[in-house]
């Protein structure tokens, strides 16, 4: 590297120096740069920008690997004639990856070498996160998640206020900080300002099944802001609270919510950022409600007769492995209910996922996106939309006004809620 | 002196630099250390490995319409090539005389021929889809196109020698295996044998989360 | 100097294929290939007709017209052969020929055919004389042992002639003579009791 | 003396040659017998001096083994020496000819207000790989055809038999080889093109107007114009007429006798020395010889400007259903960092 390279510059490579691991030697080894990743995503599909390309979006790592890893690189290097790697080699891929990128993993379905691209990418963001070429609204996010507490902002007493209110709708209390209790329930932030329904379905669906849970006054927030922008340093401390308040008390189980990113960082990644395994289990809302229902704890009346379809968030079909908890929910409670042309593991990203949706500057090319999903179900003529993650509701409402489609999207907790039988006598 | 070196040196060299540079890489990418996942796993990893192996040769229903030139090009080339290296009676018997000294039942004439052609048409067909594609023209590198080129001539040299006449033609392909073989390692050919871990690591990975890949 | 020539009477040609098989013997001849063959007309009929044929060396050969490799060559003695280290294989000559002398080792499917063999007149190919290359690609090289083809040599009826051609013409002048002009002598003549 | 020596020898058998060779010293045969040989008969059929083949029975089970004279195989033979390599090369030469006076005169057909940036899609990734495949595998096809057709008298008396002997064989395994794969892209190409290459009226006033190579001004035409639809149809009729003449020259497998193989082989010839030489001109105008035409074939997309110059009826379709996509759309669609102007990223590569 000939001339003087900034701070940042030094701190972006360093991570993707990191990052080079036995992996991304395979993955980089293996790709012939066939482009087949190009089809299944869909800020391709919907632009037809090449450089939206899944394999395009990792080439800062693939460069660093080529010229510091392969054979050619360390010889052209010994020679003295390496390409060095600027500081527009990252700022350049700012916009591919926090903008064109939603992390939903599809690519990595779908390449023939078996090269997990979305996984490639978040390397990628990560050395862009340390690099400070981040969008404001994921850096802000993430400052509010570390100050404040969540990334919208949202303060304990906000929580309470919205406890107060799903109390007098129910009649039923809101357990909070009860030591001891089974399980313990997390919330994100769109659920707490925008879908209160979520919180208020839980209360009547767990006092229906009788589970013993509660709320955490430490740790209710479950989004995490340092997995959308790539820092897993934040990512941990978020991590690490929610730890903390469930030992505080006690809790044999966290209850995930809905919201897909929360889950990832939660069940899958956060005990790798804090380093140590949980003292607890993890389960998302739907495997839980999945598990009440085949235990016969949740009983159900009457029918949707709407034509209903369900969205798979990425984050929890694909990313997450929660396929058939939906559906079976589904099944007793939806009457007219047709899948999506791609569905399950090889659905169709909302378009918002990863952070897209806290990214101002990513909103044109997120509605343009959201053109797959809306032409999907324009294609099925379906009533409404069933969806399990309060990110892609939000971002998908949003689609449907901008589209003027005029089809409702509901929260699968709530569905149940609503069709809740006649609490059991015992 | 040329027939000399062709025959001799050069080819123990270039099988060496195959050799040593496969088996460097692997090694480096099989047996390299790696911290385990600390969240508890819902799936097998190891059983979702080896299945997603054999599982991506089939694309998903999802994408394949999309992809049917790649695949029905990329299937000619692989396979037709796969067939006539291992299967073409000129090569069964060098292998043999040169390499393993025992031999096998090499495929008819008109098999070789017929694989000959499907690995031709499915490489010119593959290479003339990076240089149209936008897509991929934008992502292929200096060394895609080297690769691609460099296996045409090696087949193309073999093709030219069909007669097994002349001593000239039978050089300039043996000649053109060993610059192939030489290439090999240090280019996107490694991912003959650096697929097989590659979807093993994702199939892992899906797998220890319980996702079908 | 001597124009080499192959000569059939058909008066005495008994379809014995001992010519073909001589041939073959001699120059160890791959199967599949046969330099000679033995031809016989209205098999059977009144008026059959047999041929020992082979190469006839002509001279301006169309085969050595049409290769596209110009692979043939007339020796001295007018005798036509071909280099194999620069023929092909393409056949062509194969079309060509008025005699259908050229064989081909194979006819696999895509005209992988092999180098094109021919009858040599027992003279071997551009190799050294009588050399052991020369013997696999070419077979005997008898004329340089001053000897004649086999095939001729051993001919039981005395029916295939090679040699100089006027000599040949001489022998075969004389044999006409001695049968007579008459359809009486022709052969048949013991059918037609005068 | 040729062959007919030979023959005369056969005829030599012919007693009523006899006197001439010599008179007969056996006197006491009966008078007034007619000594005209019964064997004439034979032998001028087997010399087929009235063209039908006598087939006779061999023990040697090969083709035409029964055949003791092909008399065609020599008239083919000469055929191919005198006429078809000698006029053939004589076709390409001038052609090359006619291309460069053709570029010094009328220079590259540009085109009026020159190229706008503002472009059209005019085929498919699928359509350029058909083409381009097609073009390979003809390209390679002519170039060892040509080697194998000419190289007697052109190339030996450069490099001698012995090299080019080598050159022959590896033009001929590969030819061979190549050959069928000629057939199959012509199947894509008749699939994927047919269609648009039917012809049309307003074709027929193209033609009229020499395509405008003559005079200057651009001629109507649609998607294809008068001059590519035929070509198009000259290469796929005349191409499938290659394809299998070919395949029977390659597959001596069927017992297919040798007259078979002369006429494959000269229909072969000449139907690839038509398209050799048509496709000069071909190549000619569809690179240096008209401005942006080569665009079309490389991204797929051509200049509005060229659309409305060379197919003004499909650029007029082009206008009114606004197919056009502005230059910063299209430096887009091919991949380029916005405000990029330059060539492709990997191009910059290599």
């Amino acid at each position: 590297m000939g001339e003087q390279m900034s701070e940042s510059l030094e701190k972006g490579l360093a991570v993707l120096r990191a990052e080079v691991d036995y992996k991304v030697k395979s993955f980089f080894s293996s790709c012939v740069n066939c482009g087949i990743c190009a089809e299944s995503c869909l800020f391709y599909t919907e632009t037809r920008d090449p450089r939206y390309t899944p394999i395009y979006k990792t080439e800062p790592l693939r460069k660093i690997w080529k010229s510091e890893y392969s054979f050619w690189g360390k010889l052209s290097s010994a020679i003295g004639i390496s390409s060095s790697f600027t500081e527009a080699d990252l700022a350049d891929w700012e916009e591919l990856v926090y903008d064109g990128c939603s992390m939903c993993g599809r690519c990595s379905m779908v390449c023939p070498v078996g090269v997990d691209i979305s996984g490639v990418i978040f390397k990628v963001k990560q050395a862009l996160a340390a690099a400070g070429f981040s969008p404001e609204g994921l850096v802000g996010a993430s400052q509010r998640a570390l100050e404040i507490g969540s990334p919208m902002g949202i303060t304990l007493t906000t929580v309470q206020a919205v406890i107060k209110h799903v109390e007098e709708d129910t009649g039923l209390s809101v357990p909070m900080d009860v030591e001891g209790a089974e399980y313990m329930a997390l919330l994100s932030s769109n659920e707490i300002a925008l879908y209160p329904e979520y919180l208020e379905s839980l209360v009547k669906i767990f006092d229906h099944a009788g589970v013993s849970w509660t709320l955490s006054s430490k740790a209710f927030e479950a989004t995490n802001a340092g997995l959308q922008i790539g820092n897993k340093a934040i990512a941990g401390q978020l991590v690490q609270r929610v730890v903390d308040g469930a030992e505080a008390l006690k809790v044999k189980t966290v209850i995930s919510p809905e919201c897909g990113h929360a889950y990832t960082a939660l069940r899958w990644e956060g005990p790798n950022y804090i380093g140590k395994a949980y003292p607890f289990k993890v389960v998302h809302i739907l495997e839980l409600l999945d598990e009440l229902r085949a235990q016969g704890r949740i009983q159900t009346t009457g029918m949707e007769t709407d034509r209903l379809t369900f969205h798979d968030p990425c984050s929890i079909v694909r990313r997450g492995g929660i396929q058939a908890q939906p559906r079976n929910l589904l099944e007793p409670i939806a009457e007219n209910f047709v899948e999506m042309t791609d569905h399950g593991s090889m659905n169709w990203c909302c378009g918002g996922g990863g952070g897209v949706s806290s990214n101002e500057r990513a909103e044109e090319l997120k509605l343009t996106a959201f053109n797959k999903k809306k032409s999907q179900i324009e294609e099925l003529k379906v009533d409404a939309v069933v969806t399990a993650c309060s990110n892609c509701r939000m971002v998908m409402e949003e689609g449907v006004e901008v589209n003027e489609m005029d089809i409702p999207l509901l929260g699968l907790t709530e569905l149940i809620a609503e069709h809740l039988a006649e609490k059991r006598a015992d | 002196m040329i027939e000399y070196l062709i025959d001799g040196p050069l080819w123990y060299f270039s099988l060496a630099v195959f050799v040593i540079g496969v088996l460097w890489q692997l090694v480096a990418i099989v047996f390299a250390s790696r911290k385990g996942d600390l969240s508890v796993a819902r799936g097998n990893a190891t059983s979702s490995a080896l299945k997603n192996i054999f599982s991506r040769f089939i694309p998903h229903r999802e994408i394949a319409p999309q992809i049917g030139v790649q695949v029905v090009a990329g299937y000619l080339f692989h396979l037709g090539l796969f067939a006539l290296l291992f299967f073409a009676a000129p090569h069964v018997l060098f292998l043999e005389q040169n390499l393993l000294g025992f031999g096998w039942t090499p495929m008819p004439h008109w098999a070789f021929i017929l694989s000959a052609q499907a690995a031709f048409l499915g490489l010119i067909i593959l290479w003339l889809r990076r240089m149209t594609n936008s897509v991929s023209r934008l992502i292929s590198t200096l060394d895609d196109h080297i690769v691609a080129i460099l296996t045409f001539v090696v087949m193309l040299t073999g093709c030219l020698a069909l007669l097994e006449g002349f001593t000239a033609l039978r050089l300039l392909h043996r000649f053109t295996v060993e610059l192939w073989l030489i290439y090999f390692p240090f280019s996107a050919l490694m991912h003959t044998f650096t697929f097989i871990p590659s979807r093993a690591f994702t199939g892992a990975w899906f797998g220890r989360r319980g996702i079908d890949a | 100097m001597a124009r080499m020539k192959f000569y059939c009477d058909a008066e005495r040609c008994i379809e014995c294929n001992a010519c073909v098989t001589a041939c073959k013997n001699e120059n160890d001849i791959p199967w599949g290939v046969n330099r000679r063959r033995v031809v016989t007309i209205k098999d059977g009929e009144q008026g059959e007709r047999s041929l020992s044929v082979a190469c006839m060396h002509c001279s301006d050969a169309p085969c050595a017209v049409v290769c596209p490799v110009d692979c043939f060559y007339t020796t001295g003695d007018g005798i036509v052969l071909h280099d194999k280290d620069i023929c092909i294989g393409c056949g062509y000559c194969f079309y060509a020929c008025p005699f259908g002398a050229p064989q081909f080792p194979k006819d696999a499917a895509f005209a992988s055919r092999g180098k094109m063999d021919k009858c040599t007149f027992c003279a071997g190919g551009p190799e050294e004389d009588s050399s052991s290359e020369e013997f696999k690609k070419y077979g005997r090289n008898r004329l340089s042992e001053g000897k004649l083809p086999l095939c001729a040599e051993m001919c039981s009826t005395k029916a295939l002639l090679a040699g100089d051609a006027d000599v040949i013409a001489d022998i075969y002048r004389k044999r006409v003579v001695n049968r007579g002009a008459s359809a009486f002598n022709w052969g048949v003549s013991s059918d037609i009791k005068g | 003396m040729r062959i007919q020596t030979l023959l005369l020898l056969f005829c030599l058998v012919l007693p009523q040659l006899s006197p001439a060779a010599g008179p007969p010293t056996n006197q006491d045969f009966p008078q007034g017998v007619s000594s005209i040989s019964p064997g004439s008969e034979l032998w001028r059929e087997i010399r087929q001096r009235d063209g039908a083949i006598l087939e006779g029975t061999s023990q040697v089970k090969s083709v035409d083994s029964g055949v003791l004279i092909n008399a065609r195989g020599e008239e083919w033979a000469r055929f191919r020496v005198t006429k078809l390599s000698s006029y053939g090369g004589i076709a390409i030469a001038a052609i090359f000819v006619i291309v460069i006076l053709l570029y010094v005169v009328r220079g590259k057909i540009l085109i009026d207000g020159g190229l706008s940036g503002r472009m059209v899609r005019r085929f498919t990734d699928y359509e350029r790989i058909v083409h381009w495949t097609l073009a390979i595998v003809f390209l390679f096809l002519a170039i060892t055809g040509l080697i194998l057709l000419l190289g007697k008298p052109l190339l030996i008396p450069l490099f001698g038999k012995e090299v080019f002997s080598v050159f022959a064989s590896a033009s001929k395994e590969g030819h061979n080889l190549f050959g069928p794969l000629f057939l199959v892209s012509l199947v894509m190409m008749f699939l994927s093109f047919a269609r648009r290459n039917i012809y049309e009226k307003g074709d027929l006033t193209w033609l009229l107007k020499g395509g405008g190579i003559i005079g200057d001004g651009h001629v109507s035409g649609g998607f294809f114009n008068m001059g590519e639809k035929t070509w198009y149809w000259m290469v796929i009729l005349i191409g499938f007429v290659i394809a299998i003449s070919g395949l029977i020259l390659v597959s001596p497998v069927f017992g297919q006798g040798r007259w078979i193989m002369e006429l494959s082989h000269v229909v072969h010839t000449i139907g690839a020395l038509i398209l050799i030489t048509v496709s000069v001109g071909h190549m000619y105008l569809g690179s240096i010889g008209s401005e942006g035409a080569m665009e079309g074939m490389k991204s797929g997309y051509v200049d509005i400007n060229w659309a409305d110059a060379h197919h003004d009826r499909w650029g007029k379709v082009c206008h009114d259903e606004n197919l056009i996509v502005s230059a910063e759309e299209y430096a887009r669609l091919q991949g380029r960092k916005p405000g990029d102007s330059g060539e492709l990223a990997t191009e910059q590569g290599k």
